[in-house]
């Protein structure tokens, strides 16, 4: 572990952000636009160094304290850390960007919302960390820091709707975070340490092993908003301001959700079974038709797209039983391993990008026309094409038609369901994409519909709908680097690696 | 004789958390969860953990009490009867409705059964994983302090506790945000009574001092920072109450500075050390005691200053006229 | 494989650059427009010309983008796909014209021209794809930049037009995807042309081998309007009549009929698919589209409408070909492709132009529009016969191999098929041909919305007139090296050397 | 039974009780003290094992750990309460309605 | 060269025309042009042609019996083109009538001078479907109907001519006509090819039973176009039965028989038919059918073998020739006698007489001359009843002679002019009458071979001075001629039909349109319903916009997601999903 090289940057890519945030705090509301705006600047641009000097590397760590684990904290940024932290800085870069122009339109209204930018840059903050954790309590803390700074920036609109929204919001994260913190504590009562490094090595399987793994499963995907789940999500990513919107589905979400890949894969690897996988799989699965449906009966934008991410999150959880190997399968045959984490990575980060250009977009057309009812959107093509094409690449995306990162993840999808012969989930796989095209291609229907009356109209600043357009082609130019990407996460431990699930009943509770 | 006592304690602590989500009344609700704070502080002392005990009944049970009673003047005013109920009073449901509601609770009763049974089951096998403790004590003379738990707290685990200052801090601007309001608002007077004044401007310095107490004898025993913040957000608490509302005195830059300089200073301090090639948080060990005295100090001071803000605007929040819907 | 060319590109890009170049255009820059718009037909036409010679002298143009193992993106050169590629530039070249002429002072036209020119990149696209994902890329591709053409207008009609144009070509995508996947999982990276990997494959996987096929069919079938999934193309004719025309003729149909060429010949191979037994229901399938298409033509009284069922028949002929094994139907099947489209694109073009000249849209008001139309209607009639097989018009020919290859194969229910639809079609048409010259018109309905010289607009009747003569000579040359059928043949004779 | 036992069987029973306070409670502030009911369970939890992985004091790690969690949940349901009074004083909703 | 100019001159005369304002002189003069490569042809011997660059690979050549058609057609469009020119100088759409015309000339030179399959139907396609605006043009009801009825069979016979020919291109392996006889006479299916080609051809010459759009287009045409309709294009479908029949080199006895019995059914019943109706050109067209007949016959029985193509070929040919001038001379006659008046009638009914007995076969015309052909191969025939057939061809002169008696009378019927004229297109009538009679005599026509055959070595004039000959074509002739005397003088035999036919136009045509109509109905009917039935249930898309677009799937689905989202259910599910967690991971 410790022979590893270390750098400054981990520790950086946390502080920075909450120095800035604690800076701007000094500032009057312009001013703390301002800073904020800098030090996204400077984050997303230190992410991306990060990015770099990992690529150069090879893993690096950051021994805080300078205490070995188990009694330090070690935070560790391998490729895969590296790149959710740069898709991270690429995203977040845009939507700081786009705030700065979304605020400053409002400022004169609202007062524009100076809250945002330390939020935003403690949320910012915690999602770096998590990335970088390799502490089962520190992760605790981290998502307790993105789902306060979350909830805070979900309610930033002070609207009635988005209040509730987040009261439901913050107790779903609590009652996870509680959860995750009890499998966190029964963990650390069996083994005596919160190291993910070192719990693989000293994990035993158990009752107690299964039990903790129940809780921070379901933890985890409270927080993520998988399928049984999703139901703080829709009303709080819809009610919130537009950049908040983006931030909250593009990359709060796939905090949990990373946590919970690298869980499976790094630490409970013991007593995770195949037939388990299946089953979180098949919440994917209902997510994924679940949410596309419950998309396309939406009647507002803003929902449609709230919905469409229940879906999205649903294609990440299916990768789960393909990275379990049934019994009796050797992990050197199971050449579907690559594949579904070159899925669920692509997934992860096509999804940011489309999602947050989907919903920047939403609060463009809600800038212009005061609402966002989709029959509003008639004739929307001629008025802000820039817009609606980013909502039809972004759209595209979603649905998952080429070139787009969409189309990769979900062709890497197929490709592992197809080589690893679980082949009952392809349909969900078409079918999600069918459903998806279903409410894209309504929202576009309608953009190129003419009006039946003529709304009023506000023009909206231009750097908005760049922002927005960027982010859209930003899912598929994640494309272009492909092959050297998976090259570089081949690099990192976990990607490409499999669980071997342990046979039926074989282990469980012979303690 | 001490398992019974112990038996007795879980028990209570046991029916203190069950009573206090069954009371019918909301207040009912409130101050058992006061005693069922206190209970679980006393568990904590019998097992040996006086700063958690300490920090539970200051934070968890003593703050949060008193946000919740701040609350109930806020909550029904008329009948403290619960929403659902009243509601039920006032247009009686249909049979279908409560039939509806009942099979779901039934289903989440029998779950919640299951879910106890499996969860105990798996927290008595826990297999004894030896805990940290050796390392801990192994270790103990290089953190600079004396007491394990503060070691931990400020050296070993720094960061986490570095990242829990800032929750606080973001807590207390995710107030903001919930309150709707702009951070440069600051907290209004609340009322003025004159025994209530006294009382409070005679308890304020010795809460101070035992807030410092506690703070500097967190080095080598229980307490530390954040039981010294309770003591003193206390003070800003009650300073608020009798009518004096701190940060509506201070100037505004020195607020805001009291309430960042824990976590400001924390994270310079390890950007400093850092600078120098160490990692981040590494203290020199020489140096390290008196580094942590600082830092301690300082962030105790702005979680005070943070609790006691937080009180003060979820206090304000019902005298604040409804705000006009600011469309998004 | 080795060497790599930018020439493929550069014919993509030949349209591509000028399609988003004219979306960062004013609306009122028209003639900006229609400059870069004629630029890029002309540039392509030429860059195709010269690949095509280049290609006959033996040189190779590939370029390859690996996006990760085993998937890649893959232009590649052979004579199918230049073939293709030259029915497409070429009739977008004239399509352009007729589309300028078309919109002129209509709405959007930023937006129609800049899709129009990405939805040719797709064409082209199609046509180039060396590989299977590449071609699926494409695909999709020109769905989507068909999508804001077909929507055009903006009516309610129109919109929901889109729509069920949407589901069934998305629909037919995502069906393709599961069948790409499947192919790359079971056989790997498959380059058009490398017909022995499923050869090698077909004692061990010939189940997955069969469902996949069949797949693949599916998604084909959406764009090459196979029954039952041609819904789409009827109701999409409510796009302005150049996109009608450039969907029905080159763009989208024939993709999925390419695509199905490029399936049965060049991912299976004849052989392989004839062994396998996968011919025999798209011969079926594609025979019931044949009549199907032509019996609902028949009732249909809007002009476009009418002409796209006919599409729906025509193209199967396409699939009927391939499935129907040996050199002459396949022949057929290939020249049919450009045959099909000049042929379809005239009628079109016709339709268009009678519509925005006369505003007639209904068949039922085309009495007498031969006499004001002449021209027009002259390449309307000469379609016609066409497509009834009549020779000696470019139908004539395909039909003509079509039959004796199926007559060759012994499938001569087949023959009775393409009677019938043969039969049908001058039920269908001759109608229009009669009324347009044989009927009075019925004087007080004529007026004419725009005046001038010619019978119609210059760019309007210069288009028509043009693909009406080629039909006339893809049929009258039809022997000569060089012509379609030639080089049909090469192609078809090629796939069952190997 | 040793001492550390008897907490630890009370933390799940505490953990659960939580567990359905969040699920079942009406009122907002039922459930902000459901949750909280739920970490101490959880923190309950911690410490029995600091008690029962005691040498010459009880393991540190746990406590240090618990007083960070207890900071943090405090902290997050002061916020819900801060949205629970919001949400009370716009609409004077007491509890969720599950409309939309 | 030439054989291009063939095609392509009366094409460019057909848009040359068609540009000719009306009333201009000089069309007729056009199209005489435009025939001119064709009678080159017809006359001289020109090595044939290959076109590699057209159509399929275009060959062009000719053979004797396809030369005497050639010339034959020639003539008829020479002289119907010249006619026209005058006749219809100021009729306000000859610009369109010339259209169709030419285009019409093109297609039926291109058909005679190809020599493989693709151009052979290309040109016959193109005949018949420009001859179509022949039909329509004057745009009366009974007009349209016609050109209705000629279109439908038309296309009905297309599609059994283009299957006919897939299978004998493909059982021939070549595209060259003359390879498709021996070809048909080696394959099994040979005599099914023929047969389809009887059909499709069929329907051109008129042969029974698929003759019945005949009467009625024919007739419905202006003049000079029926003129070539029944002198030149009908023969079109004989052209192409002598391409398929493999003559003398199979025995078909059924098919043979067949054919044989439906011409002679065609030469007496049409010969009935037309008798008894009330306008000349039907009667003519009813004619036409008859003589047909006859060259049905002829080449019936050189299915059954024993006689030699080259023999009988040209033989059909020359018959041909002499029906079409004499046909063409009546068709065109019919328009005379309302204009020709005076002294110049005296000619017009020499002429038609002459063309009249011609058809006969009476002396001294070339109607003896092919009718003894005729007999000559009936005799010959080793076919079963062959003496019969003598019997039946003598009786058909007998009807002939009273159909077109008949004809005359009908002509006569129409009132004439009072003042002595003679309309402009008289002189290309006259010329016609020259032409026709003029070629008939000749024996050049005919290769020396059948020409001693025929005549046993005697030459020539020994058989015009057969008494023996003379006499038998003779008396069937006066019998008729007697018998139709004697029918107008007596009142009480006279039961010609004055103002309505006895048999409507096109006889079978309404049996089938009686029969057919419930039929037609209830296949429209079905075929409507299958069109409402898949336009409704076959949309998928329409099956889920109806779910999509109900407000009950979106309540259901709104309070579906209302119920999720309850924390009651939220636990639930939460238990669930951890029970069921629990019991895979056991």
């Amino acid at each position: 572990m410790t022979d590893l090289p270390t750098s400054p940057f981990p520790a950086l890519l946390v502080g920075l952000p909450i120095l800035v945030a604690t800076l701007s705090l000094f500032f009057r509301p312009r001013g703390k636009a301002v800073v904020g705006l800098m030090g996204c600047l400077l984050t997303g641009g230190l992410g991306l160094i990060a990015l770099v000097e990992v690529m150069q590397q090879g893993t690096v760590i950051h021994i805080l304290g300078g205490w070995d684990p188990p009694l330090g904290i070690l935070l560790r940024m391998d490729s895969l850390a590296a790149v959710f932290i740069g898709m991270t800085a690429v995203v977040g870069v845009f939507i700081s960007l786009y705030a700065w122009w979304f605020f400053r339109a409002r400022e004169a209204t609202n007062g524009g919302f100076p809250l945002f930018w330390p939020l935003w840059l403690f949320l910012w903050a915690g999602l770096n960390g998590l990335f970088l954790s390799n502490d089962l309590f520190n992760l605790f803390v981290t998502i307790e820091v993105i789902g306060m700074s979350a909830v805070a920036l979900a309610v930033l609109s002070g609207k009635t709707a988005a209040q509730i929204a987040g009261l439901r919001y913050l107790l779903a994260a609590i009652t996870g975070s509680m959860a995750y913190l009890f499998g966190v504590a029964l963990i650390y009562g069996s083994t005596g340490t919160l190291d993910l490094g070192l719990l693989r090595q000293v994990l035993e399987p158990g009752a107690t092993t299964t039990f903790a793994l129940l809780v921070i499963t379901l933890g985890l995907m409270i927080k993520m908003a998988g399928f049984p789940f999703h139901f703080w999500l829709p009303p709080a990513h819809s009610s919130a301001l537009a950049p908040v919107s983006a931030l909250l589905s593009a990359l709060v979400v796939k905090g949990a959700f990373y946590i919970l890949l690298r869980l499976w894969m790094e630490v409970f690897g013991v007593s995770i079974t195949f037939s388990a996988g299946q089953l979180i799989g098949l919440a994917g699965a209902i997510a994924v038709i679940w949410g596309s449906w419950q998309a396309f009966m939406q009647t507002s934008l803003k929902l449609i797209v709230a919905h469409s991410s229940v879906a999205q999150l649903g294609y990440l959880l299916m990768i789960f039983p393909l990275l379990i190997l049934a019994p009796g399968v050797a992990a050197g045959s199971a050449d579907w391993l690559s594949p579904a984490w070159t899925a669920g990575v692509y997934q992860v980060m096509a999804h940011a990008f489309a999602k947050a250009s989907f919903f920047l977009s939403a609060g463009i057309i809600i800038m212009a026309l005061g609402h966002d009812h989709k029959g509003s959107l008639r004739d929307l093509a001629s008025r802000m094409p820039m817009t609606v094409m980013a909502i039809g690449i972004a759209g595209v995306s979603l649905i998952g038609l080429p070139p787009s990162g969409g189309f990769f993840a979900k062709w890497m999808l197929l490709k592992g369901i197809f080589l690893s012969g679980q082949w009952w989930w392809a349909p969900v796989v078409l079918a999600g994409s069918f459903l998806t095209a279903g409410y894209v291609f309504m929202l576009l229907r309608l953009a190129f519909a003419t009006a039946r009356e003529k709304e009023p109209f506000r023009p909206v600043p231009k750097g908005l709908e760049v922002c927005a357009l960027l982010l859209a082609l930003g899912s598929f130019l994640i494309v272009l680097p492909a092959e050297y990407l998976i090259q570089f996460l081949e690099s990192s431990e976990a990607f490409g690696s499999g669980i071997q699930s342990i046979m039926e009943g074989g282990t469980y509770g012979n303690d | 004789m001490s398992v019974l006592i112990d038996l007795l304690l879980a028990i209570l602590t046991v029916y203190l958390a069950l009573q206090c989500l069954l009371a019918q009344r909301l207040s009912q609700s409130v101050f058992l969860f006061f005693a069922f704070g206190l209970a679980l502080a006393l568990a904590w002392v019998r097992l040996g953990a006086v700063d958690v005990a300490i920090t539970e009944a200051a934070i968890a049970a003593g703050f949060m009490g008193v946000l919740f009673l701040d609350a109930l003047r806020d909550f029904s005013p008329a009948v403290s009867e619960n929403q659902e109920d009243l509601k039920a009073v006032q247009n009686p449901p249909s049979k279908n409705a409560t039939k509806s509601l009942l099979l779901p609770r039934l289903a989440l009763g029998l779950g919640l059964g299951l879910f106890l049974l499996i969860a105990l089951e798996a927290v008595w096998k826990t297999p004894d994983g030896g805990g940290l403790t050796a390392a801990a004590v192994a270790l103990l003379p290089e953190s600079g302090v004396e007491h394990p738990v503060t070691a931990v707290l400020l050296n070993f685990r720094a960061y986490d506790t570095w990242l829990e200052i800032g929750v606080i801090l973001l807590g207390l601007l995710a107030i903001y945000a919930a309150g709707g309001i702009n951070l440069y608002r600051k907290p209004g007077v609340a009322a003025k009574d004159p025994l209530l004044r006294q009382v409070i401007l005679f308890s304020t310095p010795v809460l101070f001092l035992f807030g410092a107490f506690l703070l500097y004898f967190g080095k080598t025993g229980p307490g530390g920072a954040f039981q010294a913040a309770v003591l003193w957000g206390a003070i800003g608490i009650m300073l608020h109450l009798g009518g004096w509302p701190v940060f509506a005195v201070l100037p505004r830059w020195l607020g805001q500075l009291i309430l960042t300089l824990g976590l400001g200073f924390f994270l310079v301090l390890g950007f400093l050390f850092m600078a120098r090639g160490d990692a981040l948080f590494e203290y020199p060990p020489a140096y390290a005691g008196i580094l942590i005295l600082i830092v301690e100090t300082l962030a105790a001071i702005s979680i005070a200053a943070a609790l006691t803000t937080i009180y003060a605007n979820i206090n304000q929040m019902q005298e604040e006229p409804k705000q006009n819907e600011s469309t998004t | 494989m080795e060497t790599t060319s930018l020439l493929p590109l550069l014919i993509l890009g030949s349209s591509l650059i000028p399609g988003v170049l004219i979306l960062l255009l004013r609306e009122d820059q028209s003639a900006l427009r229609s400059f870069l718009n004629l630029f890029g037909a002309v540039a392509k036409v030429s860059l195709i010309a010269w690949v095509f010679a280049g290609y006959l002298r033996g040189e190779e143009y590939t370029f390859i983008f690996r996006l990760a193992p085993q998937l890649t993106f893959a232009l590649q050169v052979d004579q199918l796909g230049l073939f293709f590629a030259t029915l497409s530039s070429v009739l977008w070249l004239v399509t352009t014209l007729y589309a300028i002429g078309y919109l002129e002072g209509g709405q959007h036209r930023r937006r129609f021209f800049a899709f129009f020119s990405l939805c040719i990149t797709a064409s082209t696209g199609i046509a180039l794809s060396g590989n299977v994902v590449t071609f699926f890329i494409f695909y999709e591709f020109l769905t989507l930049a068909t999508y804001p053409l077909v929507v055009h207008l903006g009516t309610d009609k129109a919109v929901n037009a889109g729509r069920t144009y949407l589901w069934y070509t998305i629909g037919g995508g995502t069906v393709l995807f599961l069948g790409v996947v499947g192919l790359y999982v079971l056989a790997g990276p498959v380059y058009f042309g490398q017909t022995e990997i499923i050869a090698s494959l077909i004692s061990e996987n010939a189940p997955q081998l069969t469902i996949l096929f069949f797949v693949f069919l599916a998604g084909l079938g959406v764009k090459a309007a196979i029954f039952p999934l041609h819904s789409w193309l009827p109701i999409s004719m409510v796009a302005p009549a150049p996109v009608s025309a450039l969907l029905h003729a080159v763009a989208v149909v024939k993709a999925g009929a390419f695509g199905i060429i490029r399936l049965v010949y060049d991912v299976y191979g004849i052989g392989v698919a004839e062994q396998m037994n996968l011919l025999t229901p798209l011969a079926v399938l594609a025979a019931f589209t044949i009549l199907y298409g032509s019996i609902r033509a028949l009732f249909q009284d809007d002009f476009k409408k009418r002409l796209a069922y006919s599409t729906v028949s025509q193209v199967s002929y396409i699939a009927l070909g391939v499935a129907i094994p040996g050199v002459l139907a396949s022949a057929g099947a290939i020249v049919h492709l450009v045959h099909q489209g000049i042929m379809k694109i005239t009628m079109f073009f016709a339709a268009g132009s009678v519509a925005e000249t006369y505003g007639h849209y209904k068949i039922s008001e085309l009495n007498g529009i031969g006499r004001r139309m002449p021209l027009t209607m002259g390449a309307f009639t000469t379609a016609v016969f066409g497509m009834i097989g009549l020779p000696p018009i470019a139908g004539f020919v395909s039909k003509w191999y079509l039959g004796l290859g199926a007559v060759e194969a012994g499938s001569y229910w087949v023959v009775l098929v393409l009677l019938g639809s043969s039969a049908l079609n001058a039920a269908y048409f001759l109608p229009i041909v009669y009324r347009a010259w044989f009927c009075e018109p019925d004087h007080e309905r004529v007026s004419r919305i725009r005046s001038g010289r010619l019978e119609t607009r210059a760019l309007l009747l210069i288009p028509v007139v043009v693909t009406g003569l080629f039909s006339l000579a893809a049929g009258v040359f039809a022997a000569l090296a060089g012509s379609p059928l030639s080089i049909a043949r090469e192609i078809a004779e090629k796939f069952y050397l190997l | 039974m040793e001492t550390y036992q008897i907490y630890i069987l009370t933390s799940a029973v505490l953990f659960v009780i939580g567990m359905g306070g969040v699920f079942m409670a009406r009122h907002f502030i039922k459930k902000i003290i459901a949750t909280i009911i739920m970490g101490g369970g959880v923190f309950l939890c911690f410490v029995s094992f600091a008690q029962r992985d005691a040498l010459t004091f009880a393991d540190p790690v746990p406590h240090a750990l618990v007083i960070t969690g207890i900071v943090v949940a405090v902290a997050s349901a002061a916020f819900a309460l801060a949205l629970a009074r919001r949400i009370y004083q716009l609409t004077g909703e007491e509890s969720f309605t599950n409309d939309k | 060269m030439i054989w291009f100019l063939t095609i392509v001159l009366p094409l460019l005369a057909a848009i040359l025309n068609a540009f000719l304002p009306t009333g201009r002189r000089g069309s007729g003069l056009i199209f005489v042009i435009a025939t001119l490569p064709a009678l080159w042809l017809g006359l001289a011997e020109v090595s044939g042609v290959t076109a590699q660059w057209f159509l399929l690979e275009g060959h062009f050549s000719l053979d004797t019996p396809r030369r005497i058609l050639l010339l034959l057609t020639g003539i008829l469009w020479a002289a119907a083109g010249l006619f026209s020119g005058s006749y219809l100088k100021d009729d306000a759409r000859r610009g369109e009538f010339s259209f169709y015309f030419g285009a019409t000339m093109a297609g039926n030179f291109g058909l005679l001078i190809s020599a493989e399959v693709a151009s052979f139907y290309t040109f016959f396609a193109l005949m018949t479907f420009a001859s179509y605006g022949l039909v329509i043009y004057s745009r009366t009801p009974s007009a349209r109907r016609a050109a209705r009825i000629y279109l439908v069979m038309a296309i009905f016979g297309e599609l059994f001519l283009i299957t006919a020919l897939y299978l004998a291109v493909q059982s021939a392996g070549s595209m060259l006509l003359a390879d498709i006889p021996p070809a048909l006479a080696q394959a099994p299916n040979g005599p099914f090819i023929f047969l389809l080609g009887l059909i499709g051809f069929g329907v051109k010459v008129g042969a029974v039973p698929l003759y019945f759009w005949l009467p009625l287009a024919h007739p419905a045409a202006p003049a000079p176009a029926s003129a070539v309709l029944s002198g030149a294009m009908i023969k079109a479908g004989l052209v192409g039965w002598m391409h398929l029949a493999p003559v003398g080199l199979v025995e078909w006895p059924s098919l043979s028989l067949l054919m044989v019995s439906l011409g002679f059914t065609a030469t007496l019943g049409a010969a009935i038919i037309g008798m008894v109706q009330v306008d000349p050109k039907t009667n003519l067209a009813y004619s036409s059918i008859s003589q047909m007949g006859v060259m049905t016959v002829l080449l019936g029985i050189g299915l059954y073998g024993g006689i030699p193509a080259v023999m009988l070929l040209p033989a059909i040919a020359l018959y041909a020739f002499n029906h079409g001038t004499a046909k063409a001379l009546l068709f065109l006659g019919t328009a005379l006698p309302a204009k020709v008046g005076g002294s110049w009638r005296l000619l017009m009914w020499a002429g038609l007489g002459i063309g009249v007995l011609a058809i006969a076969g009476a002396p001294l015309t070339g109607g003896l001359w092919t009718k003894y052909l005729v007999k000559t191969f009936l005799g010959e025939t080793t076919l079963p009843g062959g003496q019969t057939f003598l019997l039946l061809l003598t009786l058909s002169a007998v009807t002939t002679t009273l159909l077109l008696s008949r004809f005359l009378h009908l002509l006569h019927r129409i009132k004439a002019p009072s003042k002595n004229v003679a309309p402009p297109f008289f002189l290309p009538w006259i010329l016609l009458l020259l032409a026709g009679g003029w070629w008939t005599m000749s024996p050049a026509l005919l290769p020396p071979e059948l020409m001693n055959y025929i005549t046993k070595g005697k030459g020539i004039m020994a058989f015009f001075w057969n008494r023996l000959t003379n006499w038998d074509a003779l008396w069937p002739i006066t019998l008729g001629v007697v018998l139709m005397v004697l029918s107008l003088r007596f009142a009480t035999f006279n039961w010609w039909p004055t103002k309505k036919p006895l048999l409507p136009p096109g006889d079978l045509l309404h049996i089938i349109l009686r029969a057919g109509d419930p039929v037609a109905k209830l296949l429209r009917k079905g075929i409507s319903l299958l069109d409402s039935a898949m336009k409704s249930l076959l949309s998928p898309e329409k099956i889920f916009y109806r779910l999509s677009d109900d407000k009950r799937t979106s309540k259901i689905s709104a309070s579906a997601e209302t119920l999720l989202r309850r924390w009651e259910f939220v636990g639930i599910g939460f238990f669930i999903f951890f029970l069921t967690l629990f019991i895979l991971l056991r």
